[in-house]
């Protein structure tokens, strides 16, 4: 299994992280998920701080579990962090299997535990106020149907 | 000890990193020494509920061990994806 | 809900299909799924046939089921017909919601009932070889699962 | 009433396309009149649990009644996607 990991500032293409995944007919499946800064009220910027190494450690043990229950040929993460702005891209998880069902659960299965695991921080900023977004938890409940 | 804080447990201590060699064999009492360090340090561990703990980079609850080389971050439930 | 459906020789480009549905940050959730020809021994062709209008009449029946059962803001559904070959992309199922869950469920809600609903038929060339592909009765079992 | 047929049963019958005016009134009799027609017509639907139908481009069954005006598609399971 490819496993691809990157945290970085700038914007990606699907396009080519999906054909990458593909790997010219290697996987017939490749289910994906793109999150975006949801336009909210005032609000004008987001911006993402993450715990350098750990980020991509973490992901990589995730990956690693999606591997060992599903059969893959690859997975793709990509988080942004920085400022962003309502209708920006923040993540990207992709993944590539022979199995439309194992793609699609691998996929799932990681987006629930990123956003319960990977140390990412989001501030919000509204007018003049900055404030630090409060952890969803209906994240934990989502993680919780994958446990063993 | 290397510490690390993040998103607004770093704003409250009021440094992203420090080193220390505190008289602490697990996080709870690492914690439990921390607070004394100043008001700073007793607002942002106030609610342990709140607090979120790595060792090494992997995550870990209140009673794992720690040793005079470990990394320890302290930071609130994480908020991405 | 925004609906689109397209039928077409030409392969599609996933960053503006995925950037139209998130509409500017009005959905912060696209779940997508690319299908494409998997590279298989001596296969050189797939040809795709289909029966136009009722694709599109049966795809668009599909996507306003998706839309009555989860909150949907847009489905796109494209499929290629024509002569593929190995590593091309076939099919494009993205759906767009506010929430997480609901884009993944109604996007392999889409692709289960696609493959067992909408009238495509796919040819194999394989040397001077073509033959029909046979239906995969695992399709019948994966649609089952969304029986009321 | 007006035909299509798909893939092989398009293959096996020899076209993809016709008008008739088949007394009818349901698919099973359509099916059984155009048996009639010739071997390749026999052919094509010696198996009918290979056979799947639409009327005016809606999934049907073999009960489905039938109008002069009706469009009735004969083709195999589908494999797209």
């Amino acid at each position: 299994m490819q496993t691809r990991i990157r945290i970085q500032r700038e914007d990606f293409d699907l396009n080519a992280e999906v054909s990458a995944l593909a790997g010219n007919g290697e996987a017939g499946a490749v289910a994906s998920f793109t999150g975006y800064v949801r336009k909210e009220g005032d609000l004008s910027t987001l911006t993402l701080e993450h715990y350098p190494h750990m980020t991509e450690a973490e992901i990589m043990r995730l990956a690693t579990e999606a591997g060992t229950r599903w059969p893959l040929t690859g997975v793709t993460v990509i988080h942004r962090i920085g400022s962003l702005k309502p209708g920006d891209r923040i993540v990207l998880v992709a993944v590539a299997s022979q199995h439309r069902q194992a793609a699609f659960q691998a996929c799932e299965f990681l987006m629930d535990y990123l956003k319960t695991h990977a140390p990412f921080w989001k501030q919000e900023t509204r007018g003049d106020k900055q404030h630090w977004v409060e952890h969803r938890h209906g994240d934990d409940d989502a993680v919780k149907r994958w446990e063993k | 000890m290397n510490l690390l804080y993040f998103a607004w447990v770093r704003q409250k201590i009021g440094k992203s990193e420090e080193q220390l060699t505190p008289p602490a064999k697990d996080v709870a009492s690492l914690i439990a020494h921390l607070k004394n360090l100043g008001p700073n340090y007793t607002e942002a561990f106030a609610d342990l509920s709140r607090i979120r703990i790595a060792v090494n980079q992997c995550h870990a609850g209140l009673d794992a061990s720690l040793g005079p080389d470990d990394e320890v971050a302290f930071f609130p439930p994480v908020t991405g994806g």
